[in-house]
Formats: C-alpha cells, structure tokens, sequence
C-alpha cells in the first residue's frame, strides 16, 4: 500500500513537471510523426505493401521514439541533484521504478494514441476496424519496453556516452517484445481478431510480468549516486 | 541522535578522498566541519548522508548500523545544500508538499504556511523555484528541513548565500535542533561564523582527522592547529 | 571448396582464436604479476628501512 | 565453488595439461577417429566444436549469473570478478560458435547465414554480453560498474529463456529445426564414435573453459591487490 501511494506521489510530481515543460512528450511525438515521413520516403510505400509491413513499421517508430524518452527520463532529476534528494528520503525505490516506469508508459501510449491513426490516414489504409485490437497488443507490448528500459536507463545513468549505450544494451533485451508484439499484430491484421496470436500475447505478458517483478525486487541497487 | 563513525574511508579510484575518519557524537552536538578546499568535507558528508557507499569502515545511527540506510534511517537524516534539491519547475509550496508527503509527516503539511512565513517567503509561495535567487533557495531549503526534522541535520557551506536575517534564521534554525537533540554538522569556510555556533570543531586536511575537539575560551590549541593547517585563513580570529 | 577446406577453416579459426586469447591473456597476467612484486618489494623495502 | 579458482599456479599447471590433452584426444578423435556423417559428410566434423562451444558458452552466462547475484547480496568483489571473468571468456565462445556455425551453414544451406533460430538466439546472446562487457568499459566509478554490470548481468541471463522461445517460435512456423528433431532422440541417428567424439571434445573445452576463467579471474584479483597496494602506499 505503502508503495503504492509513493509511487503515485512521485508519479503526480513527475507529470506536473511534464505539463509545465513538455519537452519529452513534444519531442516524442515529433520524432514519431517525423519517423512515419521517414518511412514513407524510404519505402515508397504503396497501400499493398503497406499492409504487410505496417507491424514492423508501428514498431519501429514506437522503438525510436521510445528509447528518446527513456534517455531523458532521468534527466529531471539530474538537475539540481533532486536525484540526491530522493534517495535521500525514505522512498522506497521499487516505488521509484514503479513510478518511473508508469510515467515513461504513459508518455508512449499519448505518442501511439496519434500515431496510430495518423499511420493509417497517411497511407490510406481503410481497415480501421482492427486499429483498437492493435492498440491493445502495442499497449502491452508498450508495458515491457517501458519496464526494461527504466530499468536500463537507470542502469546505465553513470555511463559515459550513455544516450548511444542504451539501445545498444536495450535492443538484443528487447527482441521477445519486438517478436512477440509484431507477430501478434500480424495475426490481427490477417485475420482481423487476435485468434492465433494467443501463443505471443502469452510470451508477452509473461515478459511483462517478470521484469516488473524483477525491476521492484532489484531496483534497490540499481540507483545510487 | 547519537552519531558514531569508526575508521571511515572512501577512495575515488587511486586517491583517498577520506581515510582513517572516526568520531562519536553525543545528541545534540553541534559540530563545525573546517578544511580547505579537497579536504574530504563534501565527501564526509555525502557518506553520513548514505549517498555514496563507503570504501571502509562503518557509521552507527543511535546504536543501530547504517549501511544502505532502512526507510526509518534515512527518514532521521537532513542534508541542507543551499539551493540543491529542489524541483526547479513546482512552485515553493509544491515543493514543500512533495518532500512532507515523500516523508509522511502529515501534521507538517498544515505548518506549510507558518514555516514559510518564519524564512520569509509566504508572499512568493506561489512562485517557481527557479524564479528565486540562490538565497532565497536556501531560505526554502531551511523551511523544508524545518518541517521533516531530521535528528542529524547536515549543513554544506550555506553562508555564501545567505544575507544577514538569512544567517539569523538558519543559526536560530540550528541552534533549536541542537536543543531538540539532533546533532548538526555543518561544512563551510566561514570560520568566526562557524565557530561561534558550534560546540565542537573538526578539522580536515587532505581526507585525514587532524584536529577534533569541544570548543571552550581560550581555546589555544585550535588556533595551533588551525595556523598550521591553514595559513591562509585566518579570518576567524576577528 | 571442399568440405574438408571447410572443416579445416573452422578448426583453424577456432584454435587459432583461443590461442591468440590465451597468449594476450598470458601478456595481462604476466604484466599484472611483475606490477605486484614490484610493489610487494617496495612496500617491503620501506617497512625494512629505518625511519 | 570460487575458492576453488584461487587454487596455486601448480593445481592452474595440471589443469592446462589435462586440458591440452584432452583437446589433443579430442582432435584425433573428431578429425580422423569419428566417421563421416552419411548426409552432411565430412563438414560435420565442425559439429564437434560447435556443439561443445556453445555448451561451454552457456555455461559462462550461467557462471555470469550467479556471479553478479552474489555480488549484489554481499558485495563481494570476488564475485564480481567471476561474473566479468566469464562475461569475457563467454563473449570469446559465443564468437566462435557463431562462425563455426556460419562455416558449417555455407556447405550445407548453400549461404553463410541464415536466420535459423539456432543461429539467430547466438548471435543475441553475444549482442547482449557485448553489451555487458562495454557497459563495464564506459563506467568510470568502479563499485557503480560492477553494480549496473551485476543487474545487466542478471537481467540478461533471465531473458535468455524469453529470447529463446520467441526466436524458436518465429522460426518453427517457416522452418522445422535443422538437425534437433523434437520426436526423435539426437542420439538414435548417430554413430557410437561420433557420440564419443562429441563427449570428448565436451570434456577438452570444459577443461580449456575451466583453464582460461582460473587465469582471468586470479588476473582479476591481482589487479584488485595491485589497486589496493597502491591505495595504501599513497602517502
């Protein structure tokens, strides 16, 4: 319980300060809009083909656009060593990670809110239909990003040359995610129900459940000054 | 707060920033930290703070070992840098709000008001941090420290900027601790200031001990060490 | 190439790959241990000398 | 199970000569003892290293582990030095395997790399614990290095299972595994000599691995004498 309410005190705090700044989320947000141009210049993608690539592409975007915001999601409290004050206090520090780890969270599905349907008037896709299913499948896949790659980030808070490290580190991490949330939108757009994809929504949630575990079970070494 | 320190040492990679460091401290034990710039004072207190893990030696909290610090440890334990740890971007009440409810001090949340109007910044409680100058930061680090009462208060070099009400507050401030029992260590170069407030005086140089005694009048044998030690500064015998 | 090129380009890199390792491993090791009896020696020398 | 690593260069010397032995027996048997595979021929002779260096790879992420666990609950260094020690020698083998593997790929599919799962999840794996091994480089402090690598370390092991199931699953729907069938039993279809040159070559790179780790780990720990003789000379 006692969890609970630090994490949504620190969490409240951390979404005041992103209210009154906007840097992360604005920047995410350009960045994946910026990603979709991208695409489409590189690919020059036709509906047919883009049917079949959208999975990857959605998650190449969300992948980007993620590990930008995980680079900045201790940056606060680097300045003015409020870090210090912090651990410092009688915080828990899985409450910490909760905290962080929500906050990251919700700054990507705000991102994935306009992006997904901004990929699909981009390309003229017309199967609007399965967008709610696929916004499920990458709001969970979404969760285990976000829960490994807090727990990345704070871990490698003190490197030198930190924001190339961590997608370095993060990405190999992250395949069961990225396989796992791309096969499953595949299934959904073949079939237009989750159906077969049971197997890596399964995979997926596991991997959730388990570094969110891990990450409040460990957190407590993971930051120091 | 009875504060013991046995044999404390860190060292940055090949360099000792503080070796060999032992003292006891009864409660209530106001004590100045002197040394010149690089002495270990900085790094001293970080260590008391549970902010970096010690190389060697240990820190005993009211009898009790403080290694990475339980909740109720680091809940006792105060660090007053002017100006630091603050969230620049919340106002002065936000911010006061945050660390009272961080510390579960729920009754401290209603003295809000009154502690801001004793350091003098009840008309700006509405304002961002960023937006005051670094003594009026300090001013708002004292009320902070004032509300979750810590039973070791450590102090990092507040004089510089502070004005003259400013520096009544904070010793007030410390001096009142002092007598609830909590046992205050503060750091800094001003020494006539320094060792009017202090009832014991510790001296620093290159990360060793080299003088640590109660202070009374005359006091022959700190002015020794001190004109030893530091040449320099000899501003505290005014 | 034929399928004992291919056998002997494997086996050939593999042992050649440990053996290189081994031998900087041994330049490490050997480098480490002169470093610590110089400063064993040292630190004797000064504990022998008269103050 | 560490104490056993800090053994006298003498007990080191009989390690490295079994070792040398039983990579030379393994040799022998591999390359000219064991016969010919009768579909893949000669180039299953690479099954022999290949087999035993990601085993012994396995192993060392293993050893990375419970190496990294102990450090984070008692702190010690030795711990730590075990856990890079392995992390090392396991980035060496993991290498290796993923050429053998491109070796014996290029004769038998015809190309160099495929994404097979078998090769696909070695090549993350060595993505991963080349991550680990810069991780440690790119951290100045030391205790903060060996913490963040400790957690890395852990996580990385943990996620091995993740990986392996969603990189078999991704694959099996295309293509059944290549030489492992589930239904049968990998020992039915191979020839006595060949199962005996497989173990010996297992037993030679157990040796070799268990070698080379005593040597960076006293390695290790002289460095961390040599640091600590020079903190306390410092006048």
């Amino acid at each position: 319980m006692e969890l609970l309410t630090q994490t949504f005190l620190l969490l409240k705090k951390d979404l005041l300060l992103e209210m009154r700044r906007r840097e992360s989320l604005l920047t995410m947000f350009f960045f994946g809009t910026l990603l979709l141009f991208v695409f489409h210049f590189s690919f020059e993608l036709v509906p047919e083909r883009v049917a079949q690539m959208t999975p990857g592409l959605l998650w190449l975007a969300f992948l980007f656009t993620g590990t930008l915001g995980l680079a900045q999601l201790f940056e606060g409290e680097r300045d003015n060593h409020c870090l210090e004050a912090l651990l410092l206090s009688p915080l828990d520090r899985g409450a910490f990670f909760l905290a962080k780890t929500c906050f990251n969270f919700i700054l990507m599905v705000l991102v994935e809110i306009v992006v997904i349907p901004m990929f699909w008037i981009l390309f003229n896709l017309q199967s609007w239909e399965v967008v709610p299913y696929l916004f499920l499948v990458t709001v969970l896949g979404t969760v285990g990003f976000c829960v490994l790659g807090t727990l990345l980030s704070a871990v490698t808070l003190k490197a030198r040359a930190r924001e190339l490290l961590l997608p370095l580190v993060l990405f190999p991490l992250m395949i069961p995610v990225i396989l796992s949330t791309i096969r499953c939108m595949e299934a959904i757009l073949r079939n237009g129900a989750i159906g077969d994809a049971l197997p890596w929504l399964r995979l997926l949630v596991g991997f959730d459940v388990i570094f969110l575990t891990v990450g409040v079970l460990i957190f407590d070494w993971v930051i120091e000054v | 707060m009875h504060l013991t320190v046995h044999q404390l040492a860190k060292a940055y990679g090949l360099l000792w920033a503080l070796r060999d460091f032992s003292f006891d401290l009864p409660p209530g034990e106001v004590v100045a930290l002197l040394g010149p710039n690089g002495a270990g004072k900085t790094t001293l207190l970080k260590l008391l703070a549970g902010l970096i893990p010690p190389t060697m030696g240990e820190i005993v909290l009211n009898g009790l070992q403080f290694e990475r610090g339980t909740p109720i440890q680091r809940a006792a334990i105060g660090f007053l840098a002017p100006g630091e740890h603050l969230y620049e971007n919340l106002t002065v009440r936000e911010n006061l709000h945050f660390f009272t409810s961080l510390y579960k001090k729920r009754e401290a949340i209603k003295q809000i008001d009154t502690a801001l109007g004793e350091v003098g910044l009840k008309h700006r409680s509405e304002e961002y941090v960023v937006a005051l100058s670094s003594g009026m930061k300090c001013r708002l680090s004292i009320a902070k420290w004032k509300l979750l009462e810590p039973q070791l208060l450590l102090v990092d070099e507040p004089y510089g900027v502070l004005d003259g009400s400013g520096i009544d507050l904070l010793e007030r401030f410390l001096k009142a601790e002092s007598r609830k029992g909590s046992v205050v260590i503060m750091a800094s170069h001003h020494v006539a200031r320094l060792l009017n407030l202090c009832t014991r005086a510790v001296i620093l140089h290159q990360g060793r001990l080299i003088f640590d005694e109660p202070r009374q009048q005359p006091w022959d044998s700190f002015a020794r060490a001190f004109g030893e030690f530091l040449p320099h500064e000899t501003s505290w015998s005014s | 190439m034929r399928p004992w090129g291919f056998v002997l380009l494997a086996y050939g890199i593999v042992w050649g790959a440990i053996v290189c390792y081994s031998i900087s491993l041994r330049r490490r090791y050997r480098r480490a241990e002169e470093e610590l009896a110089r400063l064993r020696a040292l630190e004797a020398s000064q504990s022998h000398a008269p103050k | 199970m560490v104490e056993s690593f800090k053994s006298s260069g003498k007990r080191k010397g009989y390690l490295g000569a079994l070792a040398l032995i039983a990579i030379l027996v393994g040799l022998y048997w591999g390359l000219l003892r064991a016969p010919a595979d009768a579909f893949q021929g000669e180039v299953q002779r690479i099954m022999y290293l290949h087999i035993p260096s990601i085993l012994t790879a396995y192993l060392s992420f293993f050893l990375v582990f419970v190496g990294s666990c102990l450090y984070l609950w008692k702190r010690e260094k030795r711990d730590d030095i075990l856990a890079y020690s392995a992390a090392e020698i396991g980035v060496l083998f993991t290498a290796l395997t993923i050429v053998e593997g491109s070796i014996w790929g290029k004769p038998t599919w015809g190309v160099w790399w495929t994404w097979d799962a078998r090769l696909t999840l070695t090549a993350i794996l060595l993505l991963i614990f080349v991550g680990y091994l810069m991780l440690r480089s790119l951290i100045e402090e030391e205790n903060r290095a060996a913490v963040s690598a400790a957690v890395l370390g852990i996580i990385g092991f943990l996620d091995i299972p993740l990986i392996h199931m969603s990189v078999y699953w991704w694959r099996t729907l295309h293509q059944p595994p290549s030489i492992l069938r589930p239904d049968k039993a990998p020992w039915d279809n191979i020839h006595p000599a060949m199962l005996t040159a497989l173990a010996i070559n297992f037993v030679a790179f157990v040796l070799l691995y268990f070698y080379l780790l005593s040597h960076r780990f006293r390695l290790g720990e002289m460095l961390e004498e040599i640091k600590a003789r020079k903190l306390r000379g410092e006048p």
